[in-house]
This record gives structure tokens, C-alpha cells and sequence, in this order.
């Protein structure tokens, strides 16, 4: 492994996004968060591996189920709580919400809530830097529901015809809220999509975060290259319900319980011991850590104010002066 | 020959029930109905709707779909132009953004461009409207862009008896329908006649009775409406609250009907000002009934903000109870 | 060849459509057609072989660039014809125009002028047709420009979904307006995008009427036989411009060239000449037959008279007395 | 300090040109700048507004795309917010159906819910109108529909000088800026200054000063108001016409100010008329200037019909001056 400090990094990581949307539940109960709600738990592999090959400057488009997303690319975690309060201190002012988080610093194109709807958007980011001769890349995810949208089909056409600099990250959770795979596609094979387009596409196991890294790593120096976009179904699954909203009557607990003992962040903390690479202390160190960043956040989003009712306008149109 | 009416026994159900139920006749009375749409069927319905009607029907007639707005609004004008009499659910009308295409130049065009050979008989459902906190792509209120159009008919069902037998009327429909429901409405519950069958669903209703001024509205702001009357009432204002239910076309005998009986109005509509349904109302008030007027109409609408999440600036953002008392007192200058 | 008569069928539809369809060309020149008017000269072996492969109760979907698929389904020339001169013996009472056609006896429903915009409601007639467990195929028709749209794509996905009985027919003539294949798609094989929905998928000679109507014939009885949607690639040219109004500077004279040599209906009939099937008296006989139906179309749309203004907003809503 | 304003040079340029040489502009003064749209390159441009850019710019700055108008227009809100300063071509406002989601749910509310972090400087130009017997699909007046939207700003030149110098102005502008191009306006010619450079696009404009009564239009239906004033002029009636010139947002203060002056009010638009801009005009002149109202006001728009094919149809379905003439007779009551 070349970066010895990888393995914590991830490891760590993955525990931060489990711990912050345990704790968002929980607040979600006490309605300090409110409107829709989507957990990332049980996927927490795949962002993190991901999002850890991408470097200062690339850009990121995500979905309503984007917290672990945020947070894997350093936006403050008690900045995406605050938000979830609805605060000004919130990243997007409070104005978005969980589905909506917004990062100028890190380059976070949001938190888009229509599905399919931030593939386009990304098309064009990666457009920018070909034109603008930037040796950037945007990574853009999305669920294995959207591949049945018109729009994933017209991104991947137009990033495969113009060899834009993308990665395209499938999170096929094997659900698109209630609906399986099997009900939404014939040809389940995902990456088969990709080649209709020429565009390479690998299939990695999104429960094992270093197989995501290595894969992210292979695609993005690829896309950095100049080979144009690559495609990455991460095989993945949500442990909880698709919102707070849904009893969940579309799979059974076995199928559930079946994944969870693929848990990423057990079996990779399970690894790294075995190879004593992590010890059980130091876990527990990270743990630690974690609870305290997760305490502050909370603080954080507790001390946040209310953005006042007369900047309501704001935001319709830009500020700038000069037009 | 007059008979005198019996009354119609009633029963007592939420607006999410009615609308079960409407869909569970529509389908059990008639082959040619199914229900279609994302997550209809073993989700259940976003909403909880279409609950347990997958078990009784199955999943030809409670076709659950992938997500493909256009695709599946399209197959369901196809089915209609092949016989089929379609409930098309479109989850949100925020998610209908993407079947436009198909709505508009498909659905409501078939007929004429055909010269009268093929008639669309599909009913699409979406919810509309904003007030959860589910942030601006999942608040939209657009029913003042259906309304826009030439070749649908756009209902919205405001009361549980509405939401009960306005599909009915819709499915009986020659022409493509549109049903918005609001999702505020769907855990309120009412008295709903028990076997009442198709009802008119082009005309306005007067849900109070009033004098001194005149609230149009529809959907999911009838009910804040009743409420500012009920304020009003208190302060010894007499206020007519009508029910547009029809959105398209507009009842405007209705409307006009009213402003001549108080000579003054409120509009409230959920969705932005701009050119929207309130705009509508309150030109064909003042193309016929200008004289009629007393006061300048005052429309109550939502701020032109996309809906802010944080729970204070999305509520200031649409009209509240507050909005439409202050503006009746406007228009009555008292 | 089963069918004794269909190879002078075959020709006679064609020469039709091509002297038809030369006709409207002069009528535009003259005004007596209006509106854009998208000719199919060169393709005349695609609807034909497709078309006379279906049955009564079949039903067709089709585009702007139609008239050679109403003809083929048997829709009068002088109601198309009149059609076009906005008149109201017209298929469509003059409301449509030429890329309109409708006709409900023949089951054409359009006429479609949105690229990609008839897949979605053909889908929909299959799907009408297994619910009512008809026998019936629908067969829809596209340009090569329409596979970059969302709605293929969905539509696509659902056909197969579903199983429905659907004949997709991508008409390659290799542009759309202006646009090369090359110039909208990077995977140039069409059929592989059928791939990605597990639909079978042939290439086929698009200039060659019974390779045409072979492949036709076989994916309908496999259609009907139940095994779901059916896709045709269909390699042909358009001989003439995208429409009247385009000056064709995007390729040049020598490739219209090349491709006239394969032109679907010399070809053909010099075939059937060198097997003695069609004599050259007999093809002097077909072309003076055309001749006086289209003189008789022409004459049909010359009286045609135009609807009364003020049945203007007729059609808006249907008429049936049992709302 | 006052100085005189040196007299602008001018140039004769039909509409067409002005809009090519408004891009090529553009394009030519900041790199950051390119068009893309369907047909735009090798084409030409459906319309021949592009032709010759692409010899002149090359394929990556006048870029064609497939036939994906979701895709590319999304693409281009992501070149916005990657920094570029992309104009879109939307071949007609009928295939922007397909395109709504990301126009509305994107370019419209991402400044917003990212609470100021992400301006998205697109443009996107589209034709719209009817006329040349297209047919409904190809014939849609839909300006309405994005006037309806907050976060979007929508203008319509209907004068050479506006196709010439908008688009100037909207690249400046921060936000995504609709431009609708009426069809039939791309052969008309004129003078223009050679170098105004950025215009104002949020105020309309006084196109002729008039006394009697006021006429309130826009885009493609501009010439015909004029038309009918100067009929209308020779009959003594004294009109004064005003262009809106942007249509989201509106210029309240100069609608009020026309009929403030004339009392009368006639509004034209192409549009379908409920739900459609011209209740909005009306709305507002209700709302804030009742009692200016010596009349009321009417309306001029598009018969509520999808637009047929047949000459004598479509022309039916359309304004026309003889309607603008006999709806001023009607609110001057002569
Ligand atoms: C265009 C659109 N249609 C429907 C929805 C409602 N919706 C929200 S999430 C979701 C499921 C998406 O599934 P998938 O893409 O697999 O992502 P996952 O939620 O599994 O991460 C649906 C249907 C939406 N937000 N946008
Ligand atoms: C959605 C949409 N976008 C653009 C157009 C304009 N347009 C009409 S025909 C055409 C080319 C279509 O090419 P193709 O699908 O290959 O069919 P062909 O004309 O070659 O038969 C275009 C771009 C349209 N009618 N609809
Ligand atoms: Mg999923
Ligand atoms: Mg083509």
C-alpha cells in the first residue's frame, strides 16, 4: 500500500459518516431535522473510497442521499448539521437542507433531489475544465435507479462523445426506494449501459472500500490521462429505509441481515486488525474522536440562529454589482 | 317531475383513503383501468395511496414503473389512444418537469392534430405543493402551467369528497385529465357521501357562504382560507370562500358570480404570483366585472422565492391564515 | 418467395411513394404545400418492406418524414395529399399538415414531429394490446437522431421490461438535419444500444426492400410469438435535404452520389427484370398506374375545400355527448 | 458634468444577422464564451443564424450536440458553474418541453438552495411562435410558462437594436437569462447602432408615443401593434405602444405609467391567453392603477386552440391587426 496512512484515513472516515447519520436519525426523532431524510448507512464504502482519490479541485455532483459525500470531502461536519437545522451557519444557508448541500470550497455541486438531474450538471463541469484546459475531474453519483432515466442516457452520450473528464459512480443499493433492479431493468448488468456508449465500466464491490479506491484510482489517473469518462458500478446496500418515511415492505429482514454482515466499515476494521495494521485501541481511539467532532457538530448546530425572514429575497438573483 | 333527493348515507375517511378509494372502484368497475406509476405497487405509494391495492389487484393493474417521467406518462397516452383508461401517477408535479413533453405535446394535442381521430382519455395524477420543509425541487406549485394549456382539463381536489369521486369523472373523461393533490391534504379527514358516483368537475363550489368580500382559492389553501373567514367572522366580517375545483377550464360564471354578490376579493393560490392561476382570476374579474369591483383585488400568493427548507422562511414564504385576513382588511379598508 | 405477388407489390409501393412524394416537392415549389415538408425519397424500401409485413390491427407510429408509411399502410394518396393542402377531406382535416398524418382506420397514430416523441406512446399502444391480450404489433419509426433522446432510452427500457409487443425501426440515414452519426454518437452501433436492454437487435440493408421486409417478417412472428420488442436497424439515405429548407452544406454531392447508385428502387426492379419477374412493359405499366392515382390525388386535394373558420376550436375537447 | 451624447453610427441588418453578429460579439471578445445547441456548427443553425460561425470558430466554441436537449442544457448549467459563459440554442421553445427539468429545477433554484454559493451565468436563446403553419407541435407561444419562474430572467427582443445588443447583456448578468427569438422576426431588417454595446434588459419601451389608448405587447407581435396604430392613427385615434421588452421581470412602473397616460388598455400576445402573460399585465394594472381605468382593458391572444396547420386556421387562431384594431374600437368605445 502506498500511502500508509490510507487505512485510517478510511477507516475513519466510514466511521464518521455511520456515527453522523446515527445521529441524525436520532435528531430527526426529536424533529430538530426535518422534511426528507436519506441515510447513506451501509454504503459508507463507497464515497469514501472515492471521494479519496479525488484531489483539491475536482469537482463533486450528488444526490439527496449525499451526506457521507459532503463529509468525505472535508465540509465541516457541524456546517452540514446546521443545515440540517434549517441555521444560517448551515452550508447552504439553511436554505437546502439535507437533500441540498452546497460546498463552493470543496467544489460540492450539491445534494441534487431530482433523480438523474445532476448528470447533466456534471457534463458540464467536466465540459468547463476541457475547454478551460484544466486537468481536473468530476465525479458525479447517482443510484442504480436512475440509470432508467432519459437524462443518465443523454450524459453518458454527451460525456463519451466529447472524452469529458467524468467518473460516473453508480450506487446500485439494489433499490430505487421500493422498487428492485429487477422490477426497473431487463438487462441487470449495468455496466453493459456504459458500453453502449464505448465508455469503460468496471464492477467493484462498493461494501470493500479499498476495491473502491483502487478502482477510483485507476479510473481517475485514466480520466486524467485523457481517456475520456469512466464508468464504476459500486455494488452497495442501504441498511435502513430508503427516507424516515418508509415501512419498508418491499424486502425482507433476512435480505437485510444477509448484507449487513457485509458491513463495510466491520469488515474492513476486522481486516485491518487481523493484518495489525489498526488495533482494537486504536478503533476505540477513533471512536473516540469521532464522537467528540459528532458532539461539537451538534453544538454547532444547536448555537446556529435563524437566517432573518426579511433576507427571504436573497439569493433569487446573484448580488453582484456589477450588471 | 320532481323527486325529492335522499340523502346519501356517508361514511368518514381521511383525503388519502378517499382517493384509495376513488382508484380502488375505478379499477374493480372497469378492465379497462390501472393504476401506474413509480412505486405504486409494493412500495405502496410515496404517499401511502395506493396501499394494499397491489395485494388486491396485482401488478398488471397496479404497475409499478421505473423512474422514466416521460417514458411511462407516454405509455400510459398510448395505452389510452389503445383503449386502456390509464391513472398515470406522477409522483410530484416537481418530477413532471420531466414528462412535459409528452403532457403538452402529446396528450393535449392528439386530438386536434388528428383532426378528431384519436382522443386521449388518460388521467394523470401528482401531488403538488409545499409546506414540509422538502426544500425549492420539491415544492413546486405549478398547476397554473396546466391550467395554461388547451386540450387538458385540471382538477384540483380540495375536500375529502373531491379527492373521493373526482377520479371517477375524470376516468369518465373523453380527454386527457389532470388531478393535483395536494400533500398537505392527505392525512386530513371528513364526511364523504357513500356512493355519490361521478361528479361535475368543471364547475366551482361556494364552500361559505358570505357578504362583505369574496375568497378564491383551490386545493391545498382552501382550508387556511376557511380559516381566515372563520377569524373574520369573529370580527364580524362576512366572508364568501369559493373552491375553484376546476382549474382548467375556470368556472368563471362562478367567479364572477361572487365578486357581483361582495364586490370585493381576495385570491389565494399556493403557487408564485407571477403569471400564474391568481393572474388569470383576477383578469377575467376585471375584463367583465370591472364595474363590480369596489376595492383593487389583493392576490395572497407565494413569495417569488424558490421554497426555502429552514421551517420559518419556508412558512413566510407561502400564504398563511395571517396573509389572507390582512389582505381581506386591505380590501376592505377596515 | 411465398407470396407470388409481393415482390410487384413491393415495387409498386415504392414507385409510389418516390412519385408521390416528387410531386409534393413541386407542390411546395408552388405553395400549394406549406409548413416544412420532409421528403423520403431514398428510404422507400424501409416502410415499405416493414409495413407490408404487418397485418390489419397492427398499428404504426411514425414521425415528420411519414408520408411514405401512410401510403404503405394503404391511407389514400388524396387524402394525404389534401392533408398537405390544408384541406379539409384531409386525413387530418387539414389540421396537421404533412408531418401530421393520423389515420384511425389503418391505425397510424402519426404523424409525431417531436424526435424521440412517438417511442413513449408507441410503448404504450403495446402495452394497451398485451393488457387486452390482442395479438397486435405496434411498429414504431425514427430517425438514427432520435437514439441520442431520453425517451429512446426509456422507452426502450420499458418495452423490454414488459415484454410488449413493439417493433422498433431506426431509420439510419445517417443525419439528423445536419448532424452526422459520427458527429452525435461515439458507439456508432446502433443495435448495440438494443443490447443494453436485452432486446434482439439486427442490422439490416435499409435499400434493399425484401432484406427488409425478411428481417420485418421474422421479429414480427417472433413479436408475436411472445418474445417482447424487436429492434431494426434500418441503413439507408436520404436522398434529398433534411427538408425544404436546408442547403445541405454538411455533406457533399459526392456521397448523395454514391448512395444513389443503390438506389432502393432501381435496384429492385433491376433485379426483378434480370429474374424475369417484373418485365420492363410491366414497370412502364406500374409507373403509368402511379401516374393516375397521383394525378387523381392532386385532383382529389384540388377540390378539397377548407373548413369553416369558425369550427376553429372544434377538437380542443372531444365531442361524445357522454361526459 | 453634462456632456452631448455623440450620435451612435448605425448600420442596416435583418434580425437574423443582428442576432449572429450579437454571438459572434460574443464569442470573439472573451474566451470564456461559446455557443452550443442543435445544429448550430455544420448546419448553420436551423434558422441560418449561426451560419458561418462555425468556419470562423471552430467546433469546440459553436458546438453541435446530439439530439439531448435535457442533456445539453443541463451541460451548459454545468459549464455555467464551471466557469464558462455558454450560450445555448434550444432549436424552438416546443423541444425546451424536454429540457424544463433542468431550466426550472436546476438554473432556477441552484443559487438558492446553495444559499448564494453557485450563480449559474447561462443563456439560453429559443424560438418561439407561430405563423408559417408548422403545425401545434412546432407553433408554441409558451414566454408564460418562464416568466412564471423566480431565478429565471426572460427577454424578448422584437426590434433589430434588441437582437443586436441583448445578448450582450445577459452574458453580463450573473443568472440564467431566457432569450425567446420569434420566428417570424429573422428576415425583418433595420437599423442598428453599430456600437452600443450592453443594453438594459430589465425596462420595456415606449415604441410610439399615442394619447387615446395604450397597446402592451411584445416579440413577434410588436410589428403588428405598430400596424394596427397607424390604421388606427389615420382614424384619429392616437395609440401609443409599448414593448415589454423583458418579460420576467416585468416593468411594472411602465406599464402603469402607459395607462396612467391613455386610460385604455389593449394587451397582444401570442400566447394563449388563460394563465398566459397577458392576465399578468392585466393583473398588475388591476392591482395598482384601478381607478386609471376608463375601461376595461382587453385582451389580444391566441385562440385557445393548438395551433392548426391550415393557412386559414392558423391565421384564425393568431392575432391579427384586425383584432388589435377592433379591441381598441371596443375599450374607446368608437
Ligand atoms: C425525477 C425523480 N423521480 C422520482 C423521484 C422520487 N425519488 C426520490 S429518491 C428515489 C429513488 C431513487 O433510487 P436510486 O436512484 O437507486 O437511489 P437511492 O435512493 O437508492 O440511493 C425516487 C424515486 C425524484 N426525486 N426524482
Ligand atoms: C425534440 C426535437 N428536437 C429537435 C427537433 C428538430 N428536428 C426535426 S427533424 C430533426 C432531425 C432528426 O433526425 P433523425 O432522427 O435522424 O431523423 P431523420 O430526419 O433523419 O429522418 C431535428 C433535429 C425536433 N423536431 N424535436
Ligand atoms: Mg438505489
Ligand atoms: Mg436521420
Amino acid at each position: 500500500m502506498k500511502d500508509p496512512d490510507q487505512p485510517r484515513r478510511l477507516l475513519k472516515q466510514m466511521v464518521m459518516i455511520r456515527r453522523f447519520e446515527e445521529k441524525c436519525a436520532e435528531l430527526y426523532q426529536v424533529e430538530k431535522i426535518r422534511g426528507f431524510l436519506h441515510l447513506y448507512i451501509g454504503e459508507e464504502a463507497v464515497a469514501t473510497g472515492v471521494i479519496d482519490t479525488l484531489e483539491a479541485g475536482d469537482a463533486v455532483v450528488a444526490t439527496y442521499r449525499e451526506h457521507g459525500h459532503a463529509l468525505a470531502l472535508g465540509v465541516e461536519p457541524g456546517r452540514i448539521l446546521a443545515e440540517m437545522y434549517g441555521k444560517a451557519e448551515g452550508v447552504s444557508m439553511g436554505r437546502g437542507g439535507s437533500m441540498h448541500l452546497f460546498d463552493a470550497d470543496t467544489r460540492l455541486f450539491g445534494g441534487n433531489a431530482i433523480v438523474g438531474g445532476g448528470l447533466p450538471v456534471a457534463v458540464g463541469l467536466a465540459l468547463a475544465d476541457k475547454l478551460k484546459g484544466n486537468d481536473r475531474v468530476t465525479a458525479v453519483f447517482f443510484g442504480e435507479g436512475a440509470v432508467a432515466e432519459g437524462e443518465f442516457h443523454e450524459s453518458m452520450n454527451l460525456a463519451a462523445l466529447w472524452r469529458l473528464p467524468v467518473l460516473f459512480c453508480c450506487e446500485n443499493n439494489l433499490y430505487a426506494m421500493g422498487t428492485a433492479l429487477n422490477r426497473a431493468q431487463t438487462q441487470m448488468r449495468i455496466t453493459l449501459k456504459a458500453s453502449a456508449y464505448e465508455m469503460p465500466a468496471w464492477e467493484v464491490d462498493g461494501m470493500d472500500v479499498l476495491a473502491v479506491s483502487q478502482a477510483a484510482t485507476r479510473a481517475v489517473e485514466s480520466i486524467r490521462g485523457g481517456a475520456g469518462p469512466h464508468f464504476l458500478e459500486l455494488r452497495t446496500y442501504r441498511f435502513r429505509a430508503h427516507s424516515m418515511f418508509d415501512p419498508e415492505l418491499y424486502r425482507d429482514k433476512d435480505e437485510v441481515n444477509k448484507w449487513k454482515l457485509r458491513d463495510p466499515i466491520e469488515t474492513f476494521r476486522t481486516m485491518l486488525e487481523a493484518d495489525a495494521i489498526v488495533t482494537s485501541d486504536e478503533f476505540a481511539a477513533i471512536e473516540a474522536e469521532v464522537a467528540v467532532e459528532i458532539d461539537a457538530a451538534v453544538a454547532f448546530a444547536e448555537a446556529g440562529t435563524l437566517e432573518p425572514i426579511h433576507d427571504l429575497t436573497r439569493f433569487v438573483h446573484s448580488e453582484e454589482v456589477a450588471r | 317531475m320532481t323527486v325529492t333527493e335522499p340523502r346519501h348515507a356517508t361514511v368518514t375517511m381521511t383525503y388519502r383513503e378517499a382517493v384509495r378509494e376513488g382508484i380502488r372502484d375505478a379499477i374493480a368497475s372497469d378492465d379497462r383501468v390501472f393504476l401506474m406509476g413509480e412505486d405504486v405497487g409494493r412500495y405502496g405509494g410515496c404517499y401511502a395511496v395506493s396501499k394494499g391495492l397491489f395485494d388486491e389487484f396485482g401488478d398488471e393493474r397496479i404497475r409499478d414503473t421505473p423512474l422514466s417521467e416521460s417514458g411511462f406518462v407516454g405509455a400510459g397516452i398510448g395505452a389510452a389512444l389503445g383503449g386502456m383508461r390509464p391513472i398515470v401517477e406522477v409522483m410530484t408535479v416537481n418530477f413532471a418537469l420531466l414528462a412535459l413533453d409528452q403532457i403538452v405535446n402529446t396528450a393535449a394535442l392528439y386530438l386536434h392534430m388528428s383532426g378528431g381521430q384519436f382522443n386521449v382519455p388518460i388521467v394523470i395524477r401528482m401531488v403538488t405543493g409545499a409546506g414540509r420543509q422538502l426544500g425549492a425541487q420539491h415544492s413546486h406549485s405549478l398547476e397554473g402551467w396546466f391550467a395554461h394549456v388547451p386540450g387538458l382539463k385540471v382538477v384540483a381536489p380540495a375536500t375529502i369528497e373531491d379527492a373521493r369521486w373526482m377520479l371517477a369523472s375524470a376516468l369518465v373523461d373523453p380527454d386527457p385529465v389532470i388531478i393535483f393533490e395536494h400533500a398537505a391534504l392527505y392525512g386530513s379527514s371528513g364526511e364523504v357521501s357513500a356512493d355519490s358516483g361521478p361528479v361535475d368537475i368543471n364547475s366551482a363550489r361556494i364552500r361559505r357562504r358570505g357578504d362583505d368580500v369574496s375568497i378564491i382559492t383551490h386545493g391545498g389553501s382552501l382550508a387556511k382560507a376557511l380559516t381566515a373567514a372563520d377569524e373574520l367572522d369573529a370580527l364580524g366580517i362576512s366572508t364568501e370562500v369559493l373552491d375553484l375545483r376546476s382549474l382548467r377550464p375556470l368556472d368563471t360564471a362562478a367567479i364572477l358570480d361572487t365578486v357581483a354578490h361582495t364586490h370585493r376579493l381576495v385570491i389565494v393560490d399556493e403557487g408564485w404570483k407571477s403569471v400564474g392561476l391568481s393572474a388569470e382570476i383576477l383578469a377575467r374579474v376585471s375584463e367583465d366585472a370591472l364595474w363590480e369591483l369596489d376595492a383593487p383585488v389583493m392576490r395572497v400568493c407565494a413569495v417569488e422565492v424558490p421554497i426555502p427548507y429552514a421551517m420559518h422562511m419556508e412558512q413566510a414564504a407561502l400564504p398563511q391564515v395571517a396573509d389572507i385576513v390582512a389582505a381581506v382588511h386591505k380590501v376592505l379598508d377596515r
